[in-house]
């Protein structure tokens, strides 16, 4: 399931709604994305985040598939937050359920990756100077690029 | 053809969307690149360097020689930063 | 933080409770591991959990130093249950959190990786057969080997 | 010496904690073993296969030659499957 939305999240809520019931399910693995109040040395006031609508839930839904294509999964869910976050703000939350561990770990590694590189959002940061937008990093390149090998239709 | 920029591109060319008739020998994301950056400093500037740009058209993921024509919707956004 | 109990826990309480106010922290890795109803091709009415009242904890507290020693955490909790347990309930949690998402999934993986072939609980499910005590499983200590590199005093 | 025993070797010593005083000669955690399975046939099969059985002395894992003493605590057990 995928989910765009400026409301925060519960994740206990999240958690019993996706995967309540299902006694297939052995292992559980969640990320949640926190805004910072620090980017490197420079203290950041609040942050917001654009994103492309239609692009972005076709994106990530495309993302999701191929989990479930590579991993046996019982339950995933990706919600994203858009609008302005202050420190301590959830961003992101990645969650997966597998009958076994290594399955749901992997996954949701691999959601967390993926988005990071092809999901369309931007993050721009108030900042003491005024607002900056968010450089993506290369070692988020590097993160996904570990998933690569089975990935023909890479478009970067 | 529909154009969408977004994050610091939209900053430089000024505007969000727009609605636009590239001459007819545009017929991919390289020449409709080039064609922009013909239409003002802000659009030279913006796709100044194209290693920090990224296309979707129909909003999916294009590369330099995929086509481009008259009812697609393209996109022109930097390198994302979500998560 | 560790805590060995057969109380059932709420994960997103913990989750608050651990990194509520913290803008330090960028990424939250969290796991739960929970029962299942079956057991390969066998059904699992239920399973009693055994453990070593003392050397658990102690066990527990050395393997989250580690983890606190090799990953840069801003907080780290591993909850696990003790005595019986039926399909779909929570086994264990574990949460990590740090300024880096990697660092957060690495150490959580890690954190159960180690638990599972050094902590002292043994699982005895309930079957159509009877009461069977579950044996390790040679995959649980390929998995803990992988952190192994840097191990110099594993007991095994 | 304080010895625990769990899970299945729990069952097959019939016993889940005893105080035992082995003799002078019984200083390390293999000669423990091999002693230990001199005093009946519930022991004798406990430890027939010493592959699947870890041993914690003073509830830290402990090696085939590592040394025990009157004031220990020693725990046997099968390999763990908690998580």
């Amino acid at each position: 399931m995928i989910r765009v939305q400026p409301e925060d999240f519960d994740v206990g809520a999240e958690i019993a709604a996706l995967t309540g019931g299902n006694h297939r399910i052995g292992g559980l693995a969640v990320f949640v994305g926190l805004v910072r109040d620090m980017a490197g040395e420079e203290a950041i006031g609040a942050m917001t985040l654009e994103h492309y609508p239609g692009m972005t839930e076709k994106e990530l839904a495309r993302i999701e598939e191929e989990a479930k294509q590579r991993w046996p999964l019982e339950a995933s869910l990706i919600i994203h937050r858009i609008g302005r976050l202050e420190p301590g703000d959830r961003i992101v939350l990645v969650l997966t359920a597998s009958a076994h561990r290594q399955a749901a770990f992997d996954a949701c590694q691999f959601l967390i990756d993926w988005l990071k590189t092809k999901a369309p959002f931007w993050k721009q940061e108030e900042t003491a100077g005024g607002p900056r937008w968010v450089e993506a990093r290369d070692s988020d390149g590097e993160a996904a690029g570990r998933w690569r090998k089975r990935d023909p239709d890479a478009a970067e | 053809m529909k154009l969408l920029y977004f994050a610091w591109l939209k900053t430089k060319t000024g505007v969000a969307e727009e609605d636009v008739s590239p001459p007819a020998e545009v017929t991919t994301v390289a020449e409709l690149l080039t064609w922009l950056t013909s239409r003002g400093p802000g659009y030279a500037e913006a796709l100044e360097d194209l290693s920090t740009i990224r296309v979707a058209v129909n909003q999916v993921y294009a590369r330099p020689g995929d086509p481009v024509g008259p009812g697609d919707e393209v996109a022109l956004f930097p390198p994302v930063t979500g998560g």
